[in-house]
């Protein structure tokens, strides 16, 4: 938390999310060539695997995932400059809180409707009552 | 039709608050104040069978595990409040009592040691009281199916082949093992004194394993609001000893109407306050159709006063 | 403030009064207190973590029900990858241009910033244009939104991605007019950066969103 | 042209709530002509509609829960003698008026009272405690009001014209989808949600980033007061829970309004998602009523007690980790619909665990007093009242979160008693104690204390006598949103709660009449030196009621308690710090932007519920240019000199160097 380095009622400067870490442009520049560059890579083979008959079919979601969240931090770090800024702890702090959230609302209703589908399905029910 | 106070049959249904030896009689005595006065009027607290046994069992446990500390903590409270009260001069002023690390232990480790204790009942609860999990019994569960209507209860005999709506005959001591949906919206199938109540929802079914240990009458509802007839969405349900289970179901099958896709139709339509009656005749695939929503779910308000899409007023 | 104060005062040195004068704090100097426009890009960074999270109700939704096809046509049948690849190029070009932009405005470099601020544009354009024509489509074919559980669910989150697209899309528009019409104040800038995070935000849903519904759903 | 739109739309065969919404048309006309005659209508225009001040947005977001309390608590006297009468009978209200009442009831209290009310103690109460100028988007902060505003008064339109839903506060599915549902009641419900809910998003946006990034030199988070961190974690909560309910409720909006099937028994759509996204918001929504309570408490029982805060520290992990915790429980309110052992047991669990960080507060206020000087005043007592009642309430529902125990109580009469009891012995006995607390800061003069005290137990009293039969009808199996019943054991303790009810109503009357006295005799509860209890904050450190800049200077900040050592300072020296320099001080301008928006809005809504599309488009388009024209000025902010500053702090020094002959050190 960036209030935890103050000195004497002195704050550390912190940084607003997307705001250029570097004074000079060109290097700005370079982070969004850089960016640009692995995000392009990283789509390119995710729509490779998507297709691709190469790989063992179960693990193409598992793949497309851990590329999708790659991508993701690719375009974090190069075009919204989490994380790069002098002191970002707050800022990173307030996406851990989202990231969170988002999963939390996201495996759990997952986890609950499989459940609940899985409880209620008609067929069970049916096959059961065959039996 | 409720128990009827007095009866002998009373006794067994509604056994003395003071029944478990386990904890102090006065502090039962407190902990139970509500329940004294509930006493024996048909409730969750006068259980008719195991399932509603156990529940209520559960309930009064977790109830004097979290007293323990509840009611200390209340008395502090008011005892704290009055003592430091501030014309109280003999009460000793710390106004810089604002951290102890011992304290701090204690405060943390209380809650989290009850919890611990009552996270325990919960998991153990859960599992064994599963709606979904067959009770032990040497006798073979009855089936009934049950379907929530625009606002009455269709209760289908499948292997019986007869039906009835709006009243719940059992055989006592027989588990019964009921699979439940909906024709419409959400209801919530409950009989208080039997225990554990479940969702019926439209398209899909739930099960939920239920005994009546001795024969009685009891209060069936929804106990999940569904529309201007909730109120009226009630049953009784009829436990009755084995023979006279029996007996009903010959003296039903065949009289009266006969329950297919018809007569189905007409009975979905949106009305109150029906009486119980019986089928005489049910077609046994007639639920498997409803859940697969072969056939189609309710149709909702069909009368409107002033205008069906301003504000539809139920006839009545 | 404040009778009791021990301390002499310093006036307002930390802008907590929105001075806009002292918008020029040095940058990353000493100043005690946070400089407006860290604390506007926070409060957007927050606003966006929210819009995040209403979009992860979509996706649970859209994960709950991907099989509820209702016997109508599932993903697999619908998807075409080669207009999603289009669209995903678009959208990440336009998210590099719009950093381009971003660094001009910065730089009060005009050139820069109209350049980069149309090609966003177009390339914005291009990629709403292309969605709504895969919309359209499918619609025509009968499987619009209103055929069944999935394909309400397919609409709800991708149309609400290129509706926040399109708002950008005005957004953008506005932000150029402002600039055009008063230069690179500090609170225009200030914008400028919401609007940019913004517009990367949604390039970072739109990964998950092509991965999720179209590359898994066409590999069903 | 007028979609939907018919005379039918007028309940005129129901008089009640004609009649009702007559008296309070003629109510708010005569106000109107009053305040027009009396030449208000520029002052009221100036310096309220249009204020971007904090402390004024706060105030008017408590006066609209006020308001809202009343049409809510007006709604729950007809239940309770409904219920009273409706033994063997129909009572006085039929079905579909009733079942729209609970409805209402439940929505305006938990989105038009308890939201605004504890919104409006953050605003006013949390940049003065940080010691700032203002909340970090003062415009916004307008426009997330005014939004609330156009919410409610939606919710007040549907009495009149057309209906309310009918489907209890939260419209499950199917029977809130267009079959089951085909009135416009819902539509209300809705759209009144989706816009409001926008303002309440605005404004958690607003207060997040006011509390993390705005504070006087100094101040750093482990200095905070309590109020502050409780404001914080609760607008997290809001940040991250609201969208759920904006993205849930418009998927209702498409199933209703252009045939999707996200909900519906046909194509496919699946009701259960819906109560599992509903109480993904609804559970965190709880905890967004009741932290804020938490934290006002925390300022009372210190202060009160003549105190600091007893374990500070635990009392900030215990907040976070609520905070956090409850986004982790949300199944325990469908624990009968037949998800499982393992996913029972595992929400069930994680549900009490939340006892925990609650009972670390609880026992920490506990020592708060402890050692203390405890001093009677209205707002404590509403704590003391509020910790003996919600731990009552926290028990009942840790019992229900004990799955087996839920199987036989919930959606019964028992659930209803244990939501009351954490909500107004909780939240609401929160926020009278606020009430009671600020209103000095925010008027300048004390509320009657007598008054105030009998206010306080007739609440007491009524809420036992009103809600403590609901368990135990509850427990003989009566359960909730019954219009009438034929159990004649139910009747006695339905007589019970509706005499409680009245109980209530004396306690109401008094709040109002507390309310009355207090303005009459302003003079003698005068406030002079704008720290009438003894604070600890900062609040208590400028003027009653505050500049509009707040603070003259802004407060350096040496430790916890920042007001409280500043003042021991000031009595041991019997002295007041040396004057400070003062400068000139910028203030953002006064702004019509909420108020312009929430009126297009509030036409836009109206318009989608009755299908009158030109008017939506006309008010969209209304929203959208307001914006623009808002973002095209060139002069946002004004400047108040620094003599003038001088002037206005120099009044309230000498105020207080007054009052610092009498005040003896702390023995
Ligand atoms: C914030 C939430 C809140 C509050 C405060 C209340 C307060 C009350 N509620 Fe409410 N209630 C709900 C939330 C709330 N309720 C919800 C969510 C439901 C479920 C709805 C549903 O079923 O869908 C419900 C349902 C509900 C029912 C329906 C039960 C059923 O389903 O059968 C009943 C029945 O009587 C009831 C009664 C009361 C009563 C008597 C009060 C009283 O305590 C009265 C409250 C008193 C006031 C509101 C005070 C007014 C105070 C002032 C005006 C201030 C005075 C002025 C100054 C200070 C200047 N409530
Ligand atoms: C401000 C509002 C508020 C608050 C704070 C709470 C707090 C809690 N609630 Fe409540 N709840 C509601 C508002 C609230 N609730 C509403 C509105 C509903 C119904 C909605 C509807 O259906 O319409 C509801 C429904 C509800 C249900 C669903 C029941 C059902 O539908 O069948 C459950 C089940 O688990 C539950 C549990 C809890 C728990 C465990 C807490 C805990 O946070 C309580 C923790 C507090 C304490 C336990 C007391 C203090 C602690 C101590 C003194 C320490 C020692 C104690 C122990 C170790 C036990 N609540
Ligand atoms: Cu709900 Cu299956
Ligand atoms: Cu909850």
């Amino acid at each position: 938390m960036s209030h935890s380095k103050q000195i004497n009622g002195v704050d550390l400067v912190d940084s607003a999310p997307g705001d250029e870490p570097v004074e000079d442009d060109a290097h700005g520049l370079v982070a969004y060539l850089v960016g640009l560059g692995l995000a392009t890579l990283l789509t390119a083979v995710s729509f490779f695997i998507a297709r691709t008959t190469l790989v063992w079919p179960p693990s193409i979601p598992v793949a497309l995932c851990v590329l999708a969240i790659a991508q993701m931090g690719v375009h974090l770090v190069f075009f919204l400059h989490i994380t790069t800024g002098p002191d970002n702890v707050n800022n990173v702090m307030a996406l851990a809180f989202g990231v969170l959230i988002v999963l939390l609302v996201i495996v759990g209703s997952l986890w609950i409707m499989s459940h609940m589908n899985h409880n209620m399905m008609p067929m069970d029910q049916i096959m059961q009552m065959q039996r | 039709m409720r128990a009827k106070p007095g009866g002998p049959s009373d006794a067994k249904r509604c056994p003395h608050p003071f029944g478990s030896p386990s904890v102090p009689i006065a502090r039962r005595a407190i902990i139970l104040a509500p329940i004294i006065l509930t006493g024996c009027q048909a409730g969750v607290l006068d259980p008719a069978g195991p399932i509603g046994l156990a529940e209520k069992t559960i309930l009064i446990d977790s109830l004097a595990i979290m007293l323990a500390i509840v009611i200390p903590t209340i008395a502090a409270t008011l005892g704290f409040a009055w003592w430091f009260r501030a014309p109280n001069t003999k009460a000793r002023y710390l106004p810089d009592f604002a951290y102890s690390g011992r304290l701090e232990l204690i405060v943390w480790s209380i809650p989290l040691l009850t919890i611990t204790l009552l996270g325990g009942v919960a998991w153990i609860g859960s599992h064994d009281l599963d709606p979904a999990v067959p009770l032990p019994s040497d006798k073979p569960p009855l089936d009934v199916q049950v379907v929530s209507l625009d606002w009455k209860w269709l209760f289908i005999y499948p292997n019986q082949r007869v039906a009835s709506v709006n009243q719940l005959v059992v055989p006592a001591g027989v588990p019964i093992h009921f699979t439940l949906t909906s024709a419409s919206v959400m209801s919530t199938f409950f009989i208080p004194q039997l225990g554990s109540m479940i969702y019926t929802m439209n398209g899909m079914a739930t099960q939920l394993y239920l005994q009546a240990d001795t024969p009685g009458t009891f209060r069936g509802l929804s106990g999940h609001y569904n529309g201007d007839g909730f109120s009226d969405m009630h049953f009784d349900v009829l436990a009755v000893p084995t023979d006279r289970f029996t007996a009903w179901v010959s003296a039903t099958r065949g009289t009266g109407p006969t329950l297919n896709a018809d007569s189905y139709a007409e009975l979905e339509k949106q009305s109150v306050d029906a009486h119980p009656f019986t089928y005489g005749n049910a077609d046994p695939a007639l639920f498997r159709q409803i859940v697969t929503q072969k056939l189609p779910p309710g149709p909702g308000p069909q009368v409107g006063h002033p205008d069906v899409n301003v504000s539809p007023r139920t006839q009545r | 403030m404040s009778g009791f104060q021990a301390t002499a005062g310093h006036g307002d040195p930390h802008s907590l009064g929105h001075g806009a004068a002292r918008e020029h704090l040095p940058k990353h100097g000493g100043g005690h207190l946070v400089s407006k426009r860290i604390v506007t890009g926070y409060g957007f960074w927050i606003f966006l973590l929210s819009d995040i999270i209403m979009f992860s109700a979509f996706f649970a939704t859209y994960a709950v029900l991907v099989g509820a096809t209702a016997d109508g046509p599932s993903g697999h049948d619908l998807f075409d990858l080669r207009n999603v690849g289009v669209e995903t190029a678009c959208l990440l070009l336009s998210s590099f241009t719009c950093g381009i932009a971003s660094i001009g405005a910065m730089t009060h470099r005009s050139l820069w910033f109209y350049g980069a601020m149309t090609a966003t544009f177009v390339l914005g354009a291009a990629f709403v244009g292309l969605e709504l024509r895969e919309f359209a489509g499918m619609i025509a074919q009968g499987n619009g939104p209103s055929r069944s559980a999935f394909l309400s669910a397919f609409f709800t989150l991708v149309g609400c991605h290129g509706m926040h697209v399109s708002l950008g899309l005005l957004w953008l528009l506005t932000m150029m007019a402002q600039v055009y019409a008063k230069g690179y104040r500090d609170d225009i800038l200030r914008r400028i950066l919401c609007f940019s995070l913004f517009w990367h935000a949604l390039d970072i849903i739109w990964v998950g969103l092509f991965t999720v519904v179209y590359l898994m759903g066409v590999g069903q | 042209m007028l979609g939907k739109l018919t005379w039918a739309a007028v309940p005129f065969d129901q008089p009640i709530p004609l009649i009702a919404a007559a008296m309070v048309g003629l109510v708010i006309f005569g106000v109107l002509v009053w305040v027009t005659v009396k030449g208000y209508l520029p002052y009221l225009w100036h310096e309220w509609i249009t204020s971007v001040d904090h402390k004024r947005i706060g105030i008017m977001y408590t006066l609209l829960a006020m308001v809202m309390l009343l049409r809510g608590f007006s709604d729950a006297i007809m239940m309770r003698s409904q219920q009273a009468m409706a033994y063997r009978s129909e009572g006085y209200l039929p079905p579909e008026h009733y079942d729209q009442i609970f409805s209402a009831h439940g929505t305006l209290m938990i989105f038009f009272v308890a939201m605004p009310f504890v919104i409006g103690l953050m605003n006013f109460v949390v940049p003065l405690q940080l010691g700032a100028r203002d909340v970090a988007f003062p415009t916004l902060n307008s426009v997330g009001f005014w939004l609330t505003a156009t919410g409610a008064l939606l919710v007040n339109i549907s009495l009149v014209v057309g209906e309310f839903a009918r489907t209890g506060w939260l419209p499950y599915p199917p029977l809130s989808e267009l079959t089951y549902s085909p009135g416009v009641g819902v539509d209300y419900y809705l759209w009144s949600l989706e816009i409001s809910g926008v303002g309440t998003l605005l404004s958690g946006v607003n207060l997040v980033t006011t509390v993390l990034k705005i504070h006087a030199p100094g101040m750093t988070y482990m200095r905070m007061p309590m109020f502050c961190w409780t404001t914080l974690a609760a607008n997290l909560l809001i940040v991250a829970a609201f969208p759920i309910l904006t993205a849930t409720l418009a998927m209702l909006l498409l199933d209703r309004n252009l045939g999707f099937h996200f909900f519906t028994n046909t194509g496919g759509g699946n009701v259960m998602m819906f109560m599992n996204l509903i109480w993904a918001w609804g559970h965190p929504e709880v905890y967004i009523l009741i932290l804020p309570a938490f934290g006002i408490f925390s300022e009372v029982i210190a202060t009160f007690s003549r105190k600091p805060l007893f374990g500070y520290r635990s009392m900030v992990m215990a907040t976070m980790v609520i905070c956090l915790l409850s986004f982790t429980v949300w199944l325990h309110h469908f624990f009968t619909m037949g998800a499982g052992a393992d996913v029972n047991a595992i929400f069930g669990i994680a549900s009490m665990i939340i006892a925990v960080p609650t009972g670390v507060k609880v026992f920490n206020w506990l020592f708060t007093m402890y050692g203390g000087r405890v001093v009677f005043t209205p707002p404590i007592l509403w704590s003391i009242g509020f910790m003996v009642t919600f731990v009552i309430g926290g028990m009942t529902g840790v019992l229900l979160a004990v799955p087996p125990a839920d199987f036989v109580l919930h959606n019964s009469l028992f659930l209803v008693a244990h939501f009351h009891n954490v909500i107004i012995g909780g939240v609401l006995f929160g926020a009278f104690a606020g009430y009671n607390y600020w209103f000095p800061k925010a008027f300048g003069f004390r509320l009657h204390e007598g008054l105030g005290k009998a206010a306080f137990w007739c609440w007491f009293i009524g809420f036992y006598l009103a809600f403590m039969p609901l368990y135990v009808v509850g427990l003989m199996g009566m359960t909730r949103r019954m219009q009438h019943y034929d159990v004649a054991a139910w009747r006695p303790w339905l007589l019970i709660a509706a005499l409680g009810a009245a109980v209530i109503l004396c306690g109401i009357i008094l709040q109002i009449a507390q309310l009355t006295v207090s303005i009459r005799h302003r003079e003698e509860l005068r406030d002079e030196t704008g720290d009438p209890w003894n604070g600890r904050s900062l609040e208590w450190a400028t003027a009653s009621p505050p500049p509009v800049f707040n603070f003259a200077v802004l407060p350096h900040i040496q430790g916890e308690d920042a007001y409280w050592d500043i003042k021991q300072r000031a009595i041991e020296q019997a002295r007041l710090g040396d004057e400070p320099a003062y400068t000139e001080i910028e203030m953002p301008k006064n702004s019509p932007t909420g108020f312009i928006c929430a009126f297009f809005a509030t036409f836009m809504g109206f318009a989608l519920i009755w299908h009158i599309w030109w008017l939506v488009a006309v008010g969209a388009l209304g929203a959208f240019t307001t914006f623009v024209v808002f973002a095209w000025r060139d002069e946002d902010e004004y400047i108040i000199p620094a003599d003038e500053v001088a002037k206005i702090d120099r009044a309230n020094r000498s105020a207080r160097r007054e009052a610092l002959v009498h005040l003896q050190p702390v023995q």
